[in-house]
């Protein structure tokens, strides 16, 4: 089991939750994030002051997969995603020893196939 | 046949400054239009929360600014030369001359205005200029998410002297339309078709949203919509009450119908609604609301308090199905300006033509009897004023956007749009969590990091 | 003894239309009752935003659509069958007639209405009529978060019909609490302990919230709380003032008061915060001016600006200590419609009969003595009133929500209820991020999904 | 030189309380007044949202409270000591004694005022009050995020009475700066660079925020801050035509005035912002609504339109460079009252010296001539009443704020600052979600907790 | 050490907390999420736009735990998140190299132990 | 390849955020969580009802590091978060297997390691 842990743009999500579809993933869970990479920054100014806004909105996908699905479901998420410019976040894939279905208490792979 | 309203002014001799028989400057009339004019301004902030709440939270500054800049850029644009074009007496029947450019010669005094009226000419010209205010404002939300700043204020500003003015002065300002018997009580052809045809025209010369269509866009703060559709009903009442231009017998029928007829809008949207889905929304209950004030508009000061419920009913129907239809369709008006006010305003001043009366309530408060009186032609002059406003407006808006993207490209970049216009348009965030901000300072350098790092 | 605001119209004959005696119809009491309609209605999109701060996110648009479909069932209502039943000048002492049924005869002379005035009959018809879409609304708040929404359409508009007309004739219309020598000036009677007690019957009928006392409810806006608290204020000036019927020295009586009391709530409001928790609430300081604003209304044109700050002062003790208490107990009043309205309405009711004055900073303008002037007698005549309002508008209530029940099942289900009423019964949430919703298209398969991959 | 608006009451005899020459008591103009005295009322209200909105949402309800009690604990205070010490007609020339304390002999007849009024006396002590609550609520800009709420109520009240009223009592009570002849005609003076000095004295007592200067500090919600700017435009037509004091055409002058400044300040700023950074801010917008409304207001009725186009464009320029500088200085003048406030104010009062005229579009309305119209003297009176109003609102503040040191402490402490002011201070979120929010019980005990657990 | 990580209904958070409170777990970090499994979607409508809401609001708990504390950690979210009903979300245990507690400094298992 | 997870109080963001820019660290992802460890519950009243808030506002640092940047970037954080009062959250290190940069497709170290 592992858990992939992505960051991508917001316009992004739906391209991604479409792709991830398509790749037969179907569990998985977002959340708004803000992120510094390599991306310029973008300057603000409100009366006279003047910030540098170093973080970017992002959203950040976990999903829990079977180390069968770790390799389509990156795939997805990379292609889904890119634009190719700087900014367009990375893709981590941690392991995980244990994963329940908390409604049955099903483990592991048991825990992330849905049921049809 | 000519405009009765302005008739008491136009007798003596159109054009002639000084009439001999203006009525008596009135405290209580003076009293109600300050606040109807406090009122129609209200509008215009409330606008900007309707639409804003609509919107993406990416794009709220931004749509709520279309709407602020108008209070400053239009407001001045009326009192430079908009109101002298669209009101002066002077002119011929299709534009006012320029008079009163720079508020040269209006006057405290109950006189010199196109019309008869019983309060200071400077605050008659102050209730008008609120009208086009708004009317440059409602534009905007076929627009939103997607025009360069500076190419719209450019385009607005420009918009409320040429396209607005002109067609005030056609119906208000003694024009050809008022020669012809057009009525307009308040702003349905003027206004709200000339906003809803604009909008359409824009929506289709600036093109989709990139997402419009591909992925859904949903309101980022609904409360916001309602906020707004309150606020532009209790300003609605200083539109429509105050086009009375006094506390009158016939201020105080166009108020009633302005409760009445979005009254009566709202359940029927509901119903509809209801019918529908099994639900009722509350964008729909914001929607039905604005869409009633729209439809009794043209009609306030001319029909009955039960016409007007009926309108109200009538009324929601077609821009219901318009924005069904509109949702489904290709062309990307955002905040539907021409289902609403569009459709609104034609299906209002059609029905002024068909509710029409004299006597309203057993007073003589009316001007014209329209078809269920007795009088079926009306409806025909109602629908001829239409058509021309649809098609100067039409062509107007089309011909000013040409223009303006000639001098500044109209469109944000795709990248701008996709980061949010509040951003890269106004440099700002609606709502900010501060954190990651870095403080700029004077130097350029930001304060709080050391400058080794940065090389 | 009867309600001598009425008195010129009555004495002549009660249930005769034609006046010989009716006042001049006058521009200036025209032009303040155009506002002053304008701001009570105002008053009840305000409600929306005190209600919505106080629920939780996921409850928000319904509970401001509790307060919105009231502006369009309500108000339908009330022009159809509502005005005619409470405050028509035939029937007998309980009950008006259907005269005015569909607005029939309701004029724009100032003829005809059950009391004298001196504004357009339909007019005023239309400001009453804010009064009874404002007092259903308020009490929605006692049952958010759990009411299916169509079983509170119907029940809303039967209730505005069945409970608060006939209150109105009897208090107002010259019905059997106005000969008793009842007195409500703006409505404590028939607006407040009315909201008041039916909304504490339905939350007892409905029953709790499932979370209710299990876990913590937080507001999730005080700002809007506030935003709300503010316009009600704002919109109260039209209800109390323009009680008056225009604008008159009783009418600037009864604005300084509704200034006054509401601050001197505020003061008291805030000590008693800060002396027991050692924090001034801004929940508390927005309830403070509602509850300073309830306790001046059946008052307000009656007392002396003195008195108004002593039962502001006064009477945020009662509902202060009452909603503690409530906090506590089992009732799920969830937004305190019983401790702010029922509890603040009777304390002003009493209080009117105690500080109740004639003669008020110089001049005749109120219309009777109560305890502190002489007149002790007055204290129990109010007492009583209220009796009979708090018997009537339990009663109905109950009988209401029981024919309301059998129609349709009043409550959402648990699962519903958990997930939020705003997608459960508007298919909407008041705030979305947009991120993760599919279009959905005509054919109904969502765009952007391949049709195999669905399969 | 008298001021002229008072003449009419203090020629028969300063002091006296009965005035043979009254005017008569008008309907219509009362009619306005009541709506004026609403819409000053509202703008406290709006302040709060307009305030809010800029700072974090940690503060958000704190910076709203700020506002909001001065509703409360201002207005009781004007009632029972203000009013008189401001404007009773007796006293001397710098302050008024205490006739009219606890409202005591304050009647609703339009007598026995320190000027000639033709609306109830009391309304017009509703009217005033409305200012000075305003006033001290502005105060609170200057010295967000920081002070202890306790030490600010205090605070606040004691300024209202100690340095609020002498002002209004040297320039609109027949004091030593009315007999100077220096004008200010809705509170340029007394208002607005009172408050703006005040706010910036406070700010040097109080010290800068521990994050100042050191991170950004951003607007939480700007959309509440054009809410705040648009509902503070709206009361000022209030603050502004009120200030006439009837539904004349001096009123309309300064509603027209009160539209036409704003719009052109908007346009500058704007432009300005364009050239800058190439941007149109919201804030920015929001802004110079704000600076615009100062800057007419002391010339509101003494100026033609066009003046107050010019005066707004004009004026739109000195605040707007000290906002840039400000943010760059140590000075945490938090929301900028000082640039907004005390400089738009001296701006105004000095252009009010160069453009005011006595014949306004036609009509005799003006009061005297400044610089333009042939009077230079008249800049150098305006200068000498704001040099009067800059040194003693400087230093009143400063002593008071010592004193109020003396009593309880200013500041609150570094980590509740950290923490958030909301939390500490009202024991209260502004948004919260309601997650893991335990309810405590009477008991004390949390439900939902096993007893055991917690041990 | 581990890092327990549940997705859980909203509703269910208040239950979870005292579940985690009596099973002695003191330190934990929440924050709120959305998630798409197999709950059936749900339809809104704005206007005339008709979405599908893939995504239901869900809260995700993180828990930095000893090995010993795992299963009763797991059990105690296990039971408490429970509704019977898809969508009651998921447990990930993760593998965690080192524990710091900022305040001290102390590492590990200590890092993670309340303070009496 | 590890993953440094950190909570740590919101007002000190700024300064961590500092510290890992001196660290040379230039990549983060960040987010607003609630925690609840071994400070003491605040209370709040709301009319009537009084309230503990068990959870307090944090902010969590998600960062993916090479292996040799955790120390420094472990103590970067340490001692910009430190106030040393209850509260001031903990650090994280888990294991990550794989690291992709979406916008190139590089992977691990080179995922990481910002683009001059
Ligand atoms: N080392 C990292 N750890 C965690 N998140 C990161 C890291 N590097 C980048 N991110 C996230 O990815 C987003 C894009 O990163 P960036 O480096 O700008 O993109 P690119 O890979 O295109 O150069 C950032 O805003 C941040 O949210
Ligand atoms: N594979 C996964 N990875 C990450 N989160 C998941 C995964 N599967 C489900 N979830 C989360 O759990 C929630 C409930 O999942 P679902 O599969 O509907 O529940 P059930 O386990 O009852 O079938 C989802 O909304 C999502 O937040
Ligand atoms: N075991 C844990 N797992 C996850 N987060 C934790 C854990 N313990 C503490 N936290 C987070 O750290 C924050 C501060 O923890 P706390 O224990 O109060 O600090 P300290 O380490 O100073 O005693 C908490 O609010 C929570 O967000």
């Amino acid at each position: 089991m592992k858990l992939v842990v992505a960051i991508v743009r917001p316009e992004k999500v739906n391209d991604v939750l479409e792709a991830l579809y398509k790749a037969e993933v179907r569990g998985l869970t977002i959340s708004r994030v803000q992120g510094h990479g390599g991306e310029t920054d973008e300057v603000q100014t409100y009366r006279g002051t003047t910030v540098k806004m170093e973080l970017h909105e992002k959203v950040r996908f976990e999903i829990g997969v079977s180390d069968s699905f770790v390799a389509p479901t990156v795939r997805a998420i990379m292609s889904a995603a890119r634009t190719g410019e700087v900014g367009d976040g990375k893709i981590f894939v941690l392991p995980v020893e244990k994963v329940y279905r908390i409604r049955t208490g099903e483990e592991d792979t048991a825990a992330v196939t849905p049921v049809a | 046949m000519r405009n009765l309203r302005l008739l008491g002014a136009l007798a003596v001799g159109a054009g002639s400054v000084a009439l001999a028989q203006d009525p008596e400057l009135s405290a209580a009339d003076t009293a109600w239009m300050l606040v109807a004019t406090g009122l129609v301004l209200l509008m215009t902030p409330a606008l900007a929360f309707f639409y804003g709440g609509l919107v993406r939270s990416k794009s709220a500054l931004n749509t709520m600014m279309m709407s602020f800049v108008a209070l400053g850029f239009v407001g001045v644009a009326w009192a430079l030369v908009g109101y002298s074009i669209s009101l002066s007496p002077g002119g011929n029947d299709f534009i006012g001359d320029l008079r009163f450019a720079f508020l040269n010669g209006v006057s405290l005094e109950n006189k010199g205005a196109v019309a008869a009226i019983t309060i200071p000419h400077l605050l008659w010209m102050a209730f008008q200029g609120t009208f086009c205010i708004i009317t440059a404002a409602l534009v905007s939300g076929s627009i939103v998410e997607r025009m360069r700043f500076p190419a719209y204020l450019l385009f607005m500003t420009l918009w409320s002297v040429a396209v607005y003015a002109p067609l005030a002065k056609w119906v208000w300002g003694g024009g050809f339309l008022a020669d012809l018997g057009a009525w307009d009580f308040a702003g349905g052809t003027v206004v709200h078709i000339n906003a809803g045809i604009s909008g359409l025209v824009a929506a289709l010369v600036l093109g989709t949203r990139k997402d419009f269509g591909r992925q859904a866009i949903l309101p980022h703060n609904v409360p916001f919509v309602l906020l707004g559709a309150a606020l532009l009903w209790f300003g609605w009442f200083g539109f429509n009450a105050g086009s009375a231009w006094g506390a009158s017998q016939s201020a105080s029928i166009a108020f009633v119908n302005t409760m009445l007829a979005p009254a009566a809008a709202l359940v029927v949207w509901a119903l509809l609604d209801l019918t529908r889905t099994g639900k009722v929304t509350a964008v729909g209950v914001a929607t039905a609301i604005v869409v009633g004030l729209v439809v009794i508009t043209p009609a306030a000061g001319y029909v009955s308090a039960t016409s007007a419920l009926l309108m109200g009913a009538i009324g929601a129907f077609p821009s219901y199905f318009a924005m069904l239809w509109r949702a489904r369709s290709k062309l990307d008006d955002s905040l539907d300006v021409f289902a609403g006010h569009g459709i609104g305003g034609m299906t209002g001043a059609i029905l002024t033509g068909v509710f029409g009366q004299k006597v309203i309530a057993g007073v003589e408060v009316g001007y014209f009897n329209g078809l269920l009186a007795g009088n079926p032609q009306q409806v025909l002059i109602q629908a001829f004023a239409v058509l021309i406003a649809v098609g100067y407006s039409a062509l107007m808006t089309f011909i000013l956007l040409k223009l303006v993207g000639v001098i500044t490209p109209l469109r944000a970049s795709a990248k701008d749009e996709a980061t949010g216009m509040d951003v890269t348009q106004h440099g700002e965030e609606g709502y900010t969590s501060g954190e990651g901000a870095i403080l700029v300072l004077e130097s350029g350098e930001p304060r709080g990091k050391p400058a080794a790092a940065k090389s």
